[in-house]
C-alpha cells in the first residue's frame, strides 16, 4: 500500500519537497518561516479550489469557510480557552465542513456564474454578520493565543510550522489519492459532459456536492492554521470578498497542473507580497493586480506550466543523450 | 427468454406548453431485439428517447422496463438498473483520452461503489477497457484526446461508454449522423454485431434507410408525435403512409426540435 | 531519473539557503542607533486627519533630538545616548495585516523598537505579539481600556489615557457647561474604539446626570462607512437633545458635513470626542458650538497655550509642515518623548547603552513632561499612561480668521480615570469613588 | 408613520445610488457576458475627478453650481478614457477565455486602479461638499433633508430613462438587444459587435464613474471608496437579475428600503439582510427577479 501510493510521482515529490522545506525551516529567518506558513496555509485553501476549477467550478466565496475555519479557531479560545492544535483544527474542520455540507446541498445544483455569485453571497452573509456584532469581534476580530501541542507550549514557531507541513502534505496526499481514483476523475468528467456522467449512473449533483465539501474543509483547515500562525482573527483579512478573490487570484496563478502548484504559488504569492508593500507601499496591488494579468496572458496555465516546460526541456535534452543506449517508447 | 418484454410501452403522451410532442404511443420491444425508428424531423423520435431514458417525463402514461415501473425515472438510475442510450451528438469526455473515457465508464459501472476510490488506472480496468477497445475497434486512437477524434470514431466511443454497463435496453439516437458514409457500415457491423452478442435489446432512431433495412427486425414510423406504423422493414417502408410523411421529401414542421433534444439543452 | 531528482532537490535546499542568507545578511543595527519603527496610517480614510499629522508629529521631535535642538527638559541630544533611526510604517489595512507587518518589522527589518497605532483594533491585536517577539512597543493614540484590563503586558506601554477618561470627562462638560440634558443618543463606529466609548459615556452621564435619559438606539456604523444619511435620519427622529460621537477619520468630517447640510447641528448638541481634526479640515464648514475633545491637552485645545515646548512643537512644525499640528501629532510625539525619557534615565542608571530591559524598566511607572502636560504611567502595572483630559466649545477666532475653541475646561487625571487596580466599568457602576475633581 | 415615511425615503435616496452605480454594471453582462470588477475601479476615479475638480474649480473662483457641471465632465472623461483604454487594451483580448478568467481579469484591473488614485491623487481624503452646500436642505415629514441627496431620485430616474429610451427608440438600442439576445446571429447579419462592445462598455464605464462623481461631495473622497460598492452592486444586480436594466432598477429599491429598515429598526442586520435577499434570490430564482426564466443544468 505505501509503496504504491509512492509510485506516484507527485506525492515522492511533494514528500521529498516538504521534507526539505521543513529541513531548511530550522535555518530559515522567522520572517521568512511566518511567509511560509501562511502560504502554506493559504495553499491548502487553494488545493480545495483546485478540486473545484477542475470540476469547473469557481467558487468567489471560499473566504466563508477560511473565515470560519480561523474564527473556529478563536471563538474556541473565548469560549473554552482551548488552545490544543488538535481541538483547533477539529473545530475548524467541524464547523467549515458541515457548513460547506449544509451550503453544498444547494450550490450543487449551480453552474458557472451562478455558482460564482451564490457563494459570494453566502460569504458575505457571514461577512455581515462578524462585522455588525459586537460579540463576535465586530471588525476588531480576536487575538488567538499561542498554539499548544497536548499542553505543551513551545518556544519557537518551529513546531506549529512543522505541523503546518505535516497537514499540507497528508492533504496533498489524500487529493491526489482522491484525484487518481475513478471517484477523483468525475472532476474533469462533470467539466467535460454532465450529461454523460449522469448517463454513466452517476450523480453529478452528488460528485459535485463531495467535491465542493472537500475544498470547504480544506479552506476551513488553512483558516485554522493562518489564524495560529498569525495570532489574529479580523473579517476583512478573513472573510471579505476580497480575500475570496484573492485565493482564486492564486488559484489561476498556480495553475491546475498539479497539487503541488498551490502551494508553489501560495508561497510566490506572500513573498510577492511582502516585498511588493515593502517596496512599494502605494503600489503593491498594482503590482499584484499586474501580475495577475501578467499571468492570465502570458501563461494561462500558470506557473507550474512555467515549472513543468523547464523540466521537459531537461528531460527531452537528457534523453537526446541517453537514446543510443536503448529504446524508449515516448 | 421469457414472454415479459424488455421495454413494455403504454399510451405515452407528452406536450409543451400546449404543443404535443409524443400521443399514444405504445410499444413492446423483446429481449434481443433490434427495432429501428424512423420520421421526419420533429416527428417525436428523440422525444421518445428521452422519455424512456429519464431524460424528460411523460405527461402521461406508463413505460416498463422488464416489468418494473421506470416512468419518470431519473437518467442515471435508468442506467442502473440496465437502460442506456446514445447521443446524436457524441457525449464524451472531450479533454480525456479514449482509455480515459472508457475507464471512468467502467468504474462507474461496476457495482461495488468503495472500489471508486481505488485508482481509476488499476490493471483490471484497464483490461476491460482494452477488450473493449479491441471490440470497437478503438485500440489505435487509446491515447488520443476526444476532441481529436473523427466523428465516426467519437461516436463509437459514445455508444462503446453506452454498453460497458451491458445493458439489456440500449436506445442509440441516430448513431450514423455525422458519420461519414464509408465509415457507416463498419460502425454499424461493429456496433450491431456487439450488441448481438451481449443480447442487447436496441432501438435506434436512425435517418438512413439502407441502414433500416440492412439491420433492425422491426420499424416505428413516427409522425407528428404518433406511431403511424410498427412492422418488420419491408413492410413498413411499403406502407403508403410512411412513404408520404416520413420517406418524402415533405419536411414538414413539427415540435421545436431543438427544445427538446439533449444535445442542444 | 533518480539521480536527477535528488539534484533538483538540492537545488531546491541551495535556492532556499541562499533566500535565507540573504535575509539575515540584512545591516544589522550599529551600536550608536536605536531603530524604531513609526506606524500610523499613511493610506486610507485616516490618513489624512490621524496618520500623516501622527508620523509628522513623530519625525518632527526624533529630530530635533537626534540634533539636540528640543527646548528644555529634552535638550540633550539623542536618545540615552543613541541616534533613533526611524522607519515609518503604514496602519492600514485590518488588523491581521498589521499583524503581520508587527512581525515583518521586527523579524524581517529588525527594529528595536515600535511607535505609534491609532486604532483600537491594531493595539488590541499587535500587543499580544510584541510579547512573543519581546519588543518594546510604545503605542500612542488608542484609546480602548481593554488593552491593559483583564491583560498584563511586558513589552507594551501606551503613552495615551484609555477612553474611560474622555468618556467621564465628556460627562463632567455637559454637566458643567451645558445644565442637564434630557435625553442624549450616539452615533459610533462599530469596533472595540466606539463601543468603550458609547458604554462608558453612558454610564457616566448616568452617574453625573441621572436625569437625563439614553436613547434606546444608538447608531454604529461600520468603520469607514463613509455614507449617514439613514443614520442622520434616525438621529433626527429622535427626541434626544444631545448627540454623542467618537468619530475621528475621515468619518468624522464625512458626518459632520452630510449632517450640517441637514441642519443637524440646529437641532441638537453634538459632543465629538475626537473629532478635533476635522476642526482644521473643514474650517467654516465645521459647525461653531460643538463641543470638542483632543482626548487631552492636544492639538487644536492647546493652541494658544503658553509654554517653551508648546509654542516651539507649535512652529517648528507649521515651519515644517506649513499647517497647524494636530492632535494625533501631539500624542505622537509625547510617545517619542516617553521613549527619550525612558531611555535617558536608563541611560543614567546603568551607564550603559540602554537595551530593551533597562528601557522598559526605566518606563515602567515613569513620570514624564509631554508637549502641552504632565503624564504619568500610573495604571496597568505602570504600562498604561494618565494625563489630565480639556474639553472647549468650537468658535470662529475673527482675528485671526480661523478656528478655535472657547470655555475650555481641563479635567484631572485622577478626576476622570480609575485608580490602579480597579476595573474601569466596575469603577465607572460604582459611581467612580475616589475621583477627584 | 414619520418613522415609515423617513424609511422609504431614505431607501429610495440610497436606492438611487445603488442603482446608478449598478446599471452599468448589468449592461455589460447582458451584453458581453462580462461581470465587471473593475466597475468599482470607475466609481472610485468617477468621485476622485470630480472631487479634484471641485476642489480646484472653488480655488480658482469658480461659482458653486459650476460642481454640478464639473461632475457630469469628469464622469464623462473617466469614463471614455479609461473605458476605452481598458476595452482596446486588455478586455478584447480575452473574450475567447473562460467567464471566471474575465472576471479575475477585472479583479486584476480593479486592483491596478486602486493603486493609480493612490498615485495620482495621493492618500489624503477628499472634500467636494460646494454642490451639496449649494442645494441648501429642505423639511421633508419633520426632517431635514439635503436637496442634493433628492436630486439623486432625479438622477436615477433621468438615468433609467434614458437607458429605457435608448434601448426601445433608438437604432443603437436595437442593435444592442440583437447582440445581447445572440452574438452569432449579429455578426452573421452584419452587425459590428466589436463596436457594439467598446461602446457599450464606455457607456458603462461613464455610468460608474457618474455614480461616483455624483456621490462625492456629500462623502470623504478617500481611498478604498470602491471596495463595498463593487459587492453592493452585485447584489443588486443579481437581485434583479444579471443583464437586466428594470432588474436593477427593481434590485436597487429592494436593497435600499431594506437596508434604510434595517438601519432604522434593526442596526445589527445591515449588511446581513442585503447579502440573505441575494442568496435567497438566487437559491429560488437564479436568474434574478427580472430575467425570463432558464432552466438548471441537471
Amino acid at each position: 500500500m505505501i509503496r504504491s501510493v509512492f509510485s506516484d510521482k507527485t506525492i515522492l515529490w511533494a514528500f521529498v519537497g516538504f521534507a526539505i522545506l521543513s529541513l531548511i525551516g530550522t535555518l530559515l529567518p522567522n520572517w521568512v518561516l511566518n511567509n511560509a506558513m501562511f502560504g502554506l496555509a493559504r495553499g491548502l485553501a487553494v488545493l480545495g479550489l483546485l478540486l473545484m476549477w477542475r470540476t469547473g467550478l469557481i467558487s468567489f466565496g471560499h473566504a466563508l469557510y477560511f473565515g470560519l475555519g480561523a474564527y473556529a479557531v478563536a471563538m474556541l479560545e473565548k469560549f473554552t480557552g482551548t488552545t490544543d492544535i488538535f481541538l483547533r483544527l477539529l473545530a475548524a474542520l467541524i464547523v467549515a465542513g458541515g457548513v460547506g455540507f449544509v451550503i453544498g446541498l444547494v450550490l450543487r445544483h449551480y453552474r458557472g456564474i451562478f455558482f460564482a455569485m451564490l457563494s459570494l453571497a453566502f460569504s458575505m452573509v457571514l461577512y455581515g454578520v462578524l462585522v455588525k456584532t459586537e460579540a463576535l469581534g465586530s471588525t476588531d476580530g480576536f487575538s488567538v493565543s499561542q498554539t499548544t501541542f497536548l499542553g505543551w507550549r513551545p518556544s519557537s514557531k518551529y513546531p506549529l510550522f512543522l505541523s503546518i507541513i505535516a497537514i499540507c502534505l497528508l492533504a496533498t496526499i489524500g487529493v491526489q489519492l482522491y484525484l487518481r481514483s475513478a471517484l477523483g476523475h468525475l472532476t474533469t468528467s462533470v467539466r467535460d459532459n454532465e450529461i454523460r456522467v449522469e448517463y454513466l449512473g452517476y450523480s453529478v449533483a452528488r460528485a459535485v456536492h463531495v467535491k465542493y465539501v472537500i475544498s470547504c474543509a480544506l479552506a476551513g483547515v488553512a483558516g485554522a492554521l493562518i489564524a495560529m500562525a498569525l495570532g489574529q482573527v479580523d473579517p476583512d483579512s478573513m472573510v471579505n470578498w476580497t480575500v475570496s478573490g484573492e485565493l482564486v487570484f492564486i488559484t489561476i496563478m498556480s495553475g491546475p497542473g498539479s497539487v503541488v502548484a498551490p502551494f508553489i504559488g501560495a508561497i510566490t504569492f506572500e513573498f510577492l507580497r511582502t516585498f511588493a508593500f515593502e517596496w512599494a507601499p502605494h503600489a503593491w496591488q498594482l503590482i499584484v493586480g499586474g501580475t495577475l494579468l501578467g499571468i492570465i496572458f502570458f501563461l494561462p496555465e500558470g506557473l507550474w506550466s512555467l515549472i513543468r516546460r523547464l523540466w521537459t526541456k531537461k528531460e527531452r535534452r537528457r534523453d537526446r543523450y541517453t537514446s543510443s543506449a536503448g529504446a524508449r517508447s515516448a | 427468454m421469457t414472454d415479459t418484454p424488455v421495454l413494455r410501452v403504454r399510451d405515452l403522451h407528452k406536450s409543451f406548453a400546449g404543443i404535443v410532442a409524443a400521443n399514444n404511443i405504445n410499444v413492446d420491444v423483446a429481449d434481443g431485439e433490434v427495432v429501428g425508428i424512423i420520421g421526419a424531423n420533429g416527428a417525436g423520435k428523440t422525444v421518445f428517447v428521452n422519455m424512456v431514458t429519464g431524460y424528460l417525463k411523460p405527461t402521461s402514461g406508463l413505460i416498463e422496463f422488464a416489468g418494473r415501473e421506470i416512468t419518470g425515472i431519473k437518467p442515471r438510475n435508468a442506467t442502473g438498473i440496465g437502460v442506456c442510450r446514445s447521443f446524436q451528438i457524441s457525449q464524451v469526455f472531450m479533454t480525456m483520452t479514449v482509455l480515459e473515457n472508457l475507464l471512468v465508464a467502467v468504474s462507474l459501472a461496476g457495482q461495488d461503489r468503495r472500489s471508486l476510490l481505488l485508482p481509476l488506472h488499476s490493471d483490471e480496468r484497464v483490461k476491460e477497457c482494452e477488450r473493449i477497445m479491441a471490440r470497437y475497434n478503438l485500440t489505435e486512437h487509446r491515447e488520443k484526446a476526444a476532441s481529436t477524434l473523427s466523428q465516426g470514431v467519437r461516436k463509437l466511443l459514445d455508444i462503446a461508454m453506452a454498453v460497458v454497463s451491458k445493458p439489456k435496453l440500449l436506445l442509440l439516437d441516430e448513431p450514423t449522423s455525422g458519420v461519414s458514409s464509408d465509415e457507416k457500415f463498419g460502425l454499424m457491423d461493429l456496433v450491431v454485431d456487439a450488441l448481438k452478442e451481449q443480447g442487447t435489446a436496441v432501438l435506434f432512431v436512425e435517418h438512413d434507410m439502407e441502414i433500416v433495412r440492412r439491420y433492425v427486425d422491426r420499424v416505428l414510423a413516427f409522425y407528428q408525435g404518433e406511431i403511424i406504423c410498427d412492422a418488420p422493414p419491408d413492410v413498413t417502408l411499403r406502407d403508403p403512409k410512411v412513404i408520404e410523411y416520413v420517406l418524402g421529401e415533405s419536411h414538414r414542421p413539427g415540435v421545436d426540435r431543438q427544445a427538446m433534444e439533449v444535445g442542444h439543452a | 531519473m533518480r539521480d536527477n531528482m535528488f539534484g533538483n532537490g538540492l537545488r531546491v535546499v541551495a535556492l532556499g539557503a541562499v533566500a535565507g542568507v540573504t535575509a539575515l545578511a540584512s545591516p544589522s543595527p550599529a551600536d550608536t542607533s536605536f531603530k524604531v519603527a513609526v506606524v500610523s496610517f499613511l493610506t486610507g480614510p485616516a490618513a489624512g486627519p490621524f496618520g500623516v499629522p501622527g508620523r509628522n508629529g513623530a519625525e518632527l521631535v526624533i529630530d530635533a533630538i537626534n540634533g539636540g535642538t528640543m527646548p528644555a527638559p529634552y535638550e540633550t541630544a539623542g536618545f540615552g545616548g543613541l541616534q533613533l533611526e526611524a522607519i515609518f510604517a503604514d496602519e492600514s489595512g485590518g488588523n491581521a495585516k498589521q499583524v503581520a507587518e508587527y512581525r515583518n518589522l521586527v523579524e524581517k527589518q529588525g527594529v528595536d523598537a515600535v511607535l505609534g497605532y491609532i486604532s483600537s483594533g491594531s493595539c488590541m491585536s499587535v500587543a499580544p505579539v510584541a510579547e512573543e517577539l519581546q519588543t518594546l512597543t510604545v503605542m500612542s493614540v488608542c484609546g480602548t481600556p481593554r488593552l491593559f484590563e483583564g491583560s498584563d503586558w511586558n513589552y507594551t506601554f501606551r503613552t495615551q489615557a484609555h477612553a474611560v477618561g474622555d468618556s467621564v470627562a465628556a460627562a463632567l462638560y455637559i454637566r458643567d457647561q451645558l445644565g442637564d440634558v434630557s435625553s442624549y443618543s450616539g452615533i459610533n463606529q462599530n469596533y472595540a474604539w466606539g463601543q468603550d466609548s458609547w458604554k462608558f459615556f453612558d454610564i457616566a452621564m448616568q452617574k453625573l446626570s441621572p436625569e437625563s435619559r439614553a436613547s434606546d438606539n444608538p447608531q454604529f456604523p461600520k468603520l469607514f462607512a463613509g455614507q449617514y444619511g439613514t443614520e442622520i435620519s434616525t438621529l433626527l427622529l429622535e427626541d434626544s437633545e444631545l448627540v454623542h460621537s467618537s468619530f475621528w477619520d475621515g468619518d468624522i468630517e464625512a458626518f459632520v458635513l452630510q449632517a450640517s447640510v441637514r441642519g443637524f447641528f440646529d437641532k441638537k448638541k453634538f459632543i465629538s470626542v475626537a473629532g478635533a481634526s476635522a476642526i482644521d479640515n473643514l474650517g467654516k464648514r465645521f459647525p461653531t458650538g460643538t463641543v470638542i475633545g483632543t482626548r487631552g491637552e492636544f492639538g487644536i485645545i492647546v493652541r494658544n497655550q503658553e509654554g517653551e515646548l508648546n509654542e516651539w512643537f507649535i512652529n517648528a512644525y507649521r515651519e515644517r509642515y506649513g499647517v497647524y499640528p494636530l492632535e494625533s501629532s501631539y500624542q505622537y510625539a509625547q510617545s517619542v518623548l516617553a521613549l527619550k525619557a525612558a531611555m535617558d534615565k536608563a541611560a543614567a542608571e546603568s551607564g550603559e547603552v540602554p537595551n530593551t530591559d533597562r528601557i522598559i524598566g526605566a518606563m515602567t511607572g515613569l513620570d514624564f513632561v509631554s508637549i502641552a502636560g504632565d503624564v504619568s504611567f500610573a495604571l496597568g502595572n505602570g504600562h498604561q499612561a494618565i494625563h489630565p483630559v480639556s474639553y472647549g466649545v468650537t468658535a470662529w477666532d475673527d482675528g485671526k480668521d480661523e478656528p478655535t475653541v472657547v470655555d475650555v475646561r481641563v479635567y484631572p487625571a485622577n478626576c476622570i480615570l480609575p485608580p490602579a487596580g480597579q476595573l474601569s466599568e466596575d469603577w465607572l457602576e460604582a459611581g467612580m469613588p475616589g475621583s477627584d475633581c | 408613520m414619520q418613522t415609515a415615511l423617513t424609511i422609504l425615503l431614505d431607501g429610495l435616496v440610497y436606492a438611487s445610488y445603488l442603482f446608478i452605480v449598478s446599471v452599468g454594471l448589468t449592461i455589460v453582462f447582458g451584453v458581453m457576458k462580462i461581470l465587471n470588477v473593475a466597475h468599482g475601479g470607475f466609481y472610485a476615479w468617477g468621485a476622485y475627478s470630480a472631487a479634484y475638480a471641485i476642489g480646484l474649480a472653488s480655488e480658482l473662483g469658480f461659482p458653486d453650481w459650476f460642481g454640478f457641471i464639473l461632475i457630469g465632465l469628469s464622469s464623462a472623461l473617466v469614463g471614455v478614457v479609461l473605458g476605452l483604454l481598458i476595452e482596446r487594451a486588455i478586455l478584447r483580448k480575452l473574450y475567447e477565455h473562460e467567464e471566471v478568467i474575465i472576471i479575475l481579469a477585472t479583479f486584476g484591473l480593479f486592483l491596478i486602479l486602486e493603486d493609480l488614485i493612490l498615485i495620482v491623487f495621493g492618500v489624503n481624503p477628499y472634500f467636494a461638499y460646494q454642490p451639496m452646500v449649494f442645494l441648501g436642505s429642505v423639511e421633508l415629514g419633520g426632517i431635514f433633508r439635503d436637496v442634493y441627496s433628492l436630486t439623486l431620485v432625479g438622477l436615477a430616474a433621468l438615468v433609467a430613462l434614458a437607458c429605457w429610451y435608448a434601448l426601445n427608440r433608438t437604432k443603437w438600442g436595437k442593435i444592442l438587444t440583437t447582440v445581447i439576445h445572440d452574438r452569432e446571429i449579429s455578426l452573421a447579419i452584419g452587425i459590428n459587435v466589436n463596436a457594439v462592445f467598446v461602446w457599450t462598455f464606455v457607456a458603462s464605464a461613464t455610468l460608474g464613474a457618474l455614480g461616483g462623481a455624483y456621490i462625492s461631495p456629500t462623502v470623504s473622497v478617500a481611498p478604498g471608496i470602491g471596495i463595498d460598492v463593487i459587492v453592493l452592486s452585485f447584489a443588486v444586480v443579481v437581485i434583479g437579475g444579471m443583464g437586466s436594466i428594470p432588474g436593477a432598477l427593481i434590485g436597487a429599491l429592494m436593497v435600499g428600503v431594506l437596508r434604510a429598515v434595517a438601519v432604522h429598526k434593526f442596526p445589527e442586520f445591515e449588511l446581513f439582510v442585503i447579502f440573505a435577499v441575494m442568496a435567497a434570490v438566487l437559491m429560488v430564482r437564479p436568474e434574478g427577479l427580472f430575467a425570463p426564466a432558464k432552466a438548471r443544468r441537471i
